[in-house]
């Protein structure tokens, strides 16, 4: 009979590590880490990576490709970024982050050591497993490529269980190209890679011309038993997906089996501040990885 | 559930008890409009004779209590180059909600299937609702009042008890031990059959008096089919894009996150502000592209979000029909008039 | 922006930029001058982070190296144009302060009048007097960041230096008065009966007059896509008239270039 | 003995606006000593021109930042005067609160931060930050608790929003002036400290007579409205203003003059203490009497010591206003305001010396006719004949450039001119 009402006090209940989406706390709860490298890419990009500085948080971070994970420098800003990196190894993982405003214009200039807060992983990966056995067609344009390297690290790593497997590079210019150093070894792995620019140089050597073209050659005379068995991960500005979609779709190629990612504002990363909202449509919970399918259906996704 | 009655002055008594010992939360007058009309609003209450039990309805929802429109969601300190964060969920005592009308209560449920059901629950809003005790009150409808069509006219969960005036004294439902340890501080009777009748009788003129209406029958689709529509133009025309309704509303809850840092550098904050998806910038990404760019496809967009897209998710619509949006709107656009439209648009 | 003094204060390991700033002030009333040194609390913090080496209204010393210019106040005469073209040359960063160098401020009222002339015997009789037609900052030099207001708020101007020193973006809400003015719980004017701009008014402000219970006077200029045809619809629903909604649409000078200049002849008054 | 000098100061620092100070000496007569105002003007009287009054206020306030407070106050007092508007108690309180924070605002500014700088030998308050901390912090909590109390009962520091024609569109809530009650009580100690300070200092004995024109209190100190009184014995109405200043256009300045009796006269705090030193509060009164000023004083420099007092005054009246209010029931007692033809004239002492605003409506409450007289354009004149005084005084002693200079410079200072305000 007590006329005083009991304080719950959320705040001073334990930490459920293991069950994080059960958990109130998890919300806000940022790993520590460490941004151990920063290494630039081009003019415009640079590829930080970063360890969970707590062992045992880092052994429990897990994530799938095709996920992103919310990247925060304390009073400045945070923002979503895909995880670029295999997602095999725990507790580190790489960004490649472009600059275009105030979080990523400032990253470049912080020290190799400087701690930053990473909440996530969130959202939805691209389905490896269910890849498995098939061919598969990794379509990258410009930064598309960034989220492209975590499957293809899968696809490297599990090399055995895949079939044919395809990467189609596309960039405005040879000087935005991304990973050069590492497109040797994609294609040590009996992986084959196209790679176009829109604008060639005089330095450049290989083909110009828009992404579609290579992906035409490989599709063309293939037979009925590749079309309904090769899965599509396409990354992109939302104009080249749709072209590539179209062009997969026009072969056969099941929407269902055809994955792309979308990019929208994003605040929370746990579909609540509805900034990243398609239609209606959460990009954080249901994507950022959608099937084909999917994004037909979905109101002003392109 | 547990009824009760009790008699008028009975009700003074409660809230003595609860005020003398709880931070409690109802509804007074702000100011006087125009007309001399007084403008209602949620307040700190000490003194019975500030609450206005007869409120019409507020201008604002009591949305600052569970989701106000700045909070910050952590502070860091910040020393030699490093920093440490701290996460306060920015409560540090229960409240009494009182004299909550239905709308709201269902509004606050309806907001639960968000915040606090969902995958990931929002503990800044969880920490205030765990600590929300609701004391329900039926309302006189308003011309502006629809809520009979959202389905959300009466409240059947998410209060502590709920108070309907017989007239001469009140019958009260009783949801919670706790809300039932409370009467036991005034005097209440078992009610009787009679009391059974003259709630029905109550119940009933309450209903009559609803207007305004909408007409939800297959308005995902419809919204779906009519997502081309020119209608969304005309309101596009005349939508401020101010955020108004947003801000009106008790159940938008869209966000966005800003960080500061401190002038003497020694600390920094994050701060959850309330947006509308309204505004401008509201799907607008680094770089300057903006997803929706137009007046008339963020005002779609807020349709679409509410009327549809929380439907999928959820089987039922964002909106409680409360009115809120369409009474404070300068341009005067009401969500019946603008499905309506939709709909006759459908129809031609 | 370059990065100086070693050892000098860093934020998160990144060196802070302490940048030489002055203060200058053309045809105004030195209002937002006075508003740098107007919040007590914070002004030794504010002032640690930049090196003030000019600024007339507090100090005597004067230099001419300084990478920021803040400047006041509008633009009336020739003198004054050689003077802003010098300030221009020597900063890195112009910084137009206020509504009188965003817009032309109230001064700009007297543009309203087709006969410039008519304005100067109005209050000099026949004695001669040099004046022109008031011109913004920016229709005479480049200017890199505006800081709106009548006044300006000092915690805005507190950010953007702030953001300067740290090397933050700046940005300024793109959305209307309204939004902060229900953010901070208000019966809106029109209730109360009262003319309001804030539906077109650029925010930032915080809703400083709404919160007093007095409408905006767009102090900070037009929004990012202001819907002023609907504007006009709700002044006169509520029974304002068109001349209150002009007065205050041209009171600072924000909304002139949606509107046409000259339309009064100082025979119609 | 140097007997050839030559001062030419482009925009005098420290002061708010535009002016020059030239001064040539050769063999040891004055030759020129000249006080010129180059600021722009801004046409407030034709801006006003066919405006509604509710304009009025809002408009006339940025003719000044540092007293926009008394601006707004004057141009509502002068539409209230010609509509027949008589504001009541309550709001005659607040407003006067409003007054005298902008006073302690605008003086402490003045001593502590342009004045204060010329003694202690700096060219300006920063490098005191360090060297005289406390001396800085002390002048700023001062500045701040007058600021904050103009947010409260104003609604802003500058540019106020709350006071409207008709009284206020908002009231300070009892618990904010309780507040501020404290604060005020508290902040006497503080202002001692100044005034401590500052008779360590010594002012240059200067003496030139000249006539004070001020408001003339009815019984206590005058800030708001009121009979017009000059030292030299001429009193008139408010209305009858255009008699006290007579303004006339000189060649040196873009401001207008203005004469009465003499050459010259004075306006500002010297000129109101001289002319109702009996209603000043004792406290007050014996601030001054330390510093041995007692009516009348014709020292110019001696404004500073009279703003110092009435820091002290208006405190102490704040102090008993505020508790008058709180012994009261706030209601909201805002006027309709229904226009009129006709004309109204204010008369309002602001921090640098009185201030008029008349206007001239038609039937609709449009302004016909308006005309602002500053007051620092009432101190031209006199500021002019001082420079010359000091010039041909100093000339005499044989001053080098730079203490010429800096005395000039301090004596301009001194009447802590708000020269765009003049050119308005
Ligand atoms: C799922 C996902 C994955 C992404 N992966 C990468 C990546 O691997 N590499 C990369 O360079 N960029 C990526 N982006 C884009 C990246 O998030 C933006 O470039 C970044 O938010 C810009 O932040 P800023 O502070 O520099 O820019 P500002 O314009 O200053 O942004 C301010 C705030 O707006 C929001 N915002 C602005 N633009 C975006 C945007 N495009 N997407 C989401 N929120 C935004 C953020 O919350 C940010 O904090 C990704 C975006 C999403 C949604
Ligand atoms: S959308 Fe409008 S009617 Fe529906 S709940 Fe929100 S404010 Fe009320
Ligand atoms: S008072 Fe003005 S700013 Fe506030 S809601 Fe109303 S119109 Fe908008
Ligand atoms: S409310 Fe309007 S007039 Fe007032 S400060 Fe804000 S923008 Fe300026």
């Amino acid at each position: 009979m007590d006329p005083e009402l009991k304080f719950v006090d959320i705040a001073a209940q334990p930490y459920r590590q293991q069950q994080r989406r059960d958990d109130l706390k998890s919300f806000e709860y940022s790993y520590r880490a460490e941004i151990t490298s920063i290494y630039p890419l081009t003019e415009m990009e640079t590829l930080y990576r970063i360890q969970i500085v707590d062992p045992e948080e880092r052994n429990r971070f897990v994530f799938t490709p095709g996920q992103f994970l919310m990247l925060e420098l304390p009073g400045i800003d945070e923002a979503p970024f895909s995880i670029s990196s295999s997602a095999s190894v725990r507790g580190e993982v790489e960004l490649c982050i472009r600059r275009v405003g105030n979080l990523t214009n400032f990253l470049p200039r912080v020290k190799r050591g400087t701690h930053v807060g990473i909440r996530g992983p969130f959202g939805t990966g691209f389905p490896m497993k269910e890849m498995h056995g098939q061919n598969v067609i990794l379509v990258a344009g410009g930064l598309g490529l960034v989220p492209l390297r975590s499957p293809i690290a899968y696809v490297m790593e599990n090399r055995s269980h895949f079939n044919k497997v395809n990467i189609v590079y596309g960039t405005k210019t040879p000087s935005q190209l991304l990973f050069t150093h590492q497109h040797e070894m994609w294609r040590k792995d009996d992986i084959d890679l196209n790679i176009i620019v829109q604008k060639a140089d005089r330095s450049w050597k290989g083909p110009s011309g828009l992404i579609t073209e290579p992906l035409k050659e490989i599709l063309t005379g293939k037979d009925r038993d590749y079309y309904h068995n090769t899965y599509a991960i396409v990354c992109g500005p939302p104009v080249m997906f749709k072209f590539v979609c179209n062009m997969l779709n026009e072969f056969h190629i099941p929407m269902q089996k055809m994955f792309v990612s979308l990019e929208r504002r994003m605040h929370c990363g746990m579909g609540k501040c509805c900034r990243c909202n398609v239609g209606s449509t959460y990009t954080c919970l249901k994507g950022p990885v959608f099937d084909y399918w999917t994004v037909m259906n979905l109101k002003e996704a392109i | 559930m547990i009824f009760r009655i009790f008699e008028k002055e009975e009700l003074k008594k409660l809230f003595e008890v609860f005020v003398a010992h709880n931070r409690v939360v109802g509804a007074v007058e702000a100011g006087r409009d125009r007309d001399d009309q007084p403008v209602y609003a949620f307040s700190d209450v000490s003194d019975y004779n500030e609450i206005k039990l007869d409120y019409s309805i507020t201008k604002l929802p009591a949305k600052r209590f569970f989701l106000p429109f700045k909070e910050e969601l952590a502070t860091f300190r910040i020393e030699n180059d490093n920093w440490t964060k701290d996460i306060s969920y920015n409560i540090d005592r229960p409240l009494i909600l009182f004299g909550l009308h239905p709308c709201d209560i269902n509004a606050l449920n309806k907001l639960d299937k968000v915040l606090l059901h969902s995958v990931y629950p929002m503990p800044y809003y969880a920490a205030k609702r765990k600590n929300m005790f609701i004391v329900g009150m039926n309302c006189v409808p308003q011309p502006s009042c629809f809520c009979r069509s959202m389905g959300t006219d009466t409240a059947l969960h998410g209060f502590d008890m709920f108070i309907t005036d017989l007239g001469g004294r009140y019958f009260v439902e009783i949801l919670t031990n706790t809300a039932f340890n409370f009467l036991r501080h005034i005097r209440t009777m078992e009610p009787m059959e009679e009391d059974h009748i003259l709630y029905m009788k109550v119940v009933e003129k309450r209903k009559k008096e609803f207007t305004a209406q909408v007409d939800t029958t297959d308005l995902t689709k419809i919204l779906d089919m009519e997502f081309q529509s020119d209608v969304w133009k005309y309101w596009g025309d005349r939508c401020l894009a101010c955020g108004t309704c947003a801000s009106v509303c008790p159940t938008c809850y869209c966000y966005g996150v800003e960080e500061t840092v401190d002038i003497n550098l020694k600390g920094a904050k994050k701060t959850k502000i309330l947006h509308s998806c309204n505004l401008i910038d509201f799907a607008e990404v680094a770089g300057g592209h903006n997803f929706r760019p137009e007046r008339h496809s963020r005002l779609k967009y807020r349709y679409y979000h509410k009327h549809r897209g929380f439907v999928e998710a959820f089987e039922e619509s964002l909106c409680v029909g409360c009115g809120r949006c369409g009474e404070s709107c300068l341009a005067g656009i009401t969500v019946p008039e603008v499905i309506e439209s939709i709909r006759a648009d459908g129809k031609e | 922006m370059d990065e100086r003094e070693p050892g000098a204060r860093t934020y998160l390991g990144v060196p802070l930029y302490r940048p030489k700033v002055a203060f200058f002030e053309f045809t105004s009333c030195e209002g937002c001058q006075l508003q740098v040194l107007n919040k007590e609390d914070t002004l030794l913090d504010f002032l640690s982070l930049v090196e003030v080496v000019n600024f007339r209204e507090a100090m005597t010393e004067q230099s001419d190296d300084y990478e920021i210019a803040f400047v006041e106040g509008s633009i009336t005469r020739d003198d004054d144009v050689k003077r802003l073209k010098k300030i221009r040359k020597n900063a890195k960063v112009l910084v137009a302060l206020g509504s009188c160098a965003c817009f032309g401020g109230v001064n700009q009222l007297k543009n309203r009048f087709k006969d410039l002339n008519f304005v100067k015997t109005e209050v000099y009789g026949r004695h001669p007097i040099d004046s022109g037609p008031v011109r913004t900052l920016e229709e005479i030099v480049k200017v890199d960041l505006k800081i709106y207001g009548c006044p300006v708020k000092k915690e805005e101007v507190e950010k953007i230096v702030l953001h300067i020193a740290i090397g933050k973006s700046i940005v300024f809400p793109k959305y209307p008065v309204c939004m902060e003015c229900k953010r901070n719980e208000n019966i809106c004017l029109f209730e109360l009966g009262e003319p309001c701009l804030g539906p077109v008014t650029r925010a930032g402000c915080d809703s400083w007059c709404p919160d007093n219970r007095a409408g905006c006077w767009g102090c900070r200029g037009p929004a990012d896509d202001p819907n002023l045809d609907q504007m006009k619809k709700i002044m006169l629903e509520k029974g304002f008239s068109e001349e209150t909604l002009l007065d205050r649409l041209e009171c600072f000078g924000g909304f002139s270039s949606l509107m046409k200049k000259g339309n009064v002849n100082e025979k119609d008054l | 003995m140097k007997k050839t000098c030559n001062v030419d100061i482009r925009r005098l620092s420290r002061v708010e606006g535009h002016g020059n100070i030239r001064i040539k000496i050769k063999n040891g007569k004055l030759m020129e000593a000249r006080w010129e105002v180059v600021e722009t003007p801004r046409f407030f009287e034709a801006i006003l021109k066919g405006k509604k009054w509710d304009n009025a206020p809002w408009i006339t306030g940025r003719i000044c930042g540092i007293c926009s407070i008394g601006h707004t106050l004057t141009s509502i007092r002068a539409v209230e005067n010609a509509f027949g508007i008589i504001p009541d108690e309550q709001t005659k309180k607040l407003r006067l609160i409003l007054k005298h924070m902008e006073t302690l605002q605008s003086h402490t500014l003045h001593l502590s931060f342009l004045v204060l700088p010329d003694f202690m030998k700096t060219g300006s308050v920063f490098p005191l930050i360090k060297s005289h901390e406390d001396v800085v912090l002390r002048a700023a909590r001062i500045k701040k608790l007058a600021n904050d109390i103009c947010d409260c009962v104003g609604g802003r520091r500058m540019h106020p929003t709350r006071t409207v024609v008709g009284g206020f569109t908002m009231l300070p809530e009892k618990e904010e002036l309780r507040g501020f009650g404290e604060r005020l009580k508290k902040i006497v100690e503080d202002l001692m400290l100044v005034a401590e300070l500052v008779r360590g200092f010594s002012l240059p004995d200067f003496v030139r007579e000249t006539e004070f024109v001020s408001l003339k209190g009815d019984g206590d100190y005058p800030f708001i409205g009121g009979d017009l009184v000059s030292s030299d014995g001429v009193r008139m109405r408010e209305e009858d203003y255009k008699k006290m200043t007579n303004e006339y256009m000189t060649e040196q300045s873009t401001s207008k003059w203005c004469r009465l009796s003499r050459e010259s006269f004075a306006v500002g705090a010297l000129a109101r203490l001289n002319n109702n030193f009996e209603f000043l509060h004792p406290a007050a009164r014996e601030v001054a009497g330390s510093f041995g000023l007692t009516p009348v004083n014709h020292n110019p420099f001696m404004n500073n010591i009279a703003q110092l007092v009435e820091c002290v005054h208006v405190v102490k009246e704040s102090t008993r206003l505020i508790d008058e209010l709180l012994d009261s029931e706030l209601k909201d007692s805002r006027q309709k305001v229904i226009a009129r033809s006709g004309i109204g004239v204010a008369a309002v002492e602001v921090p640098i010396g009185i201030l008029y605003h008349s206007y001239e409506f038609d039937d609709d409450g449009r302004i016909v006719k308006s005309d602002c007289v500053i007051p620092t354009g009432q101190n031209h004149a006199n500021i002019q004949l001082d420079l010359e005084g000091i010039a041909k005084e100093y000339a005499a002693r044989g001053k080098t450039d730079m203490e010429l200079e800096l005395l000039a410079a301090m004596l301009v200072r001194a009447y802590d001119p708000c020269i765009s305000c003049s050119v308005h």
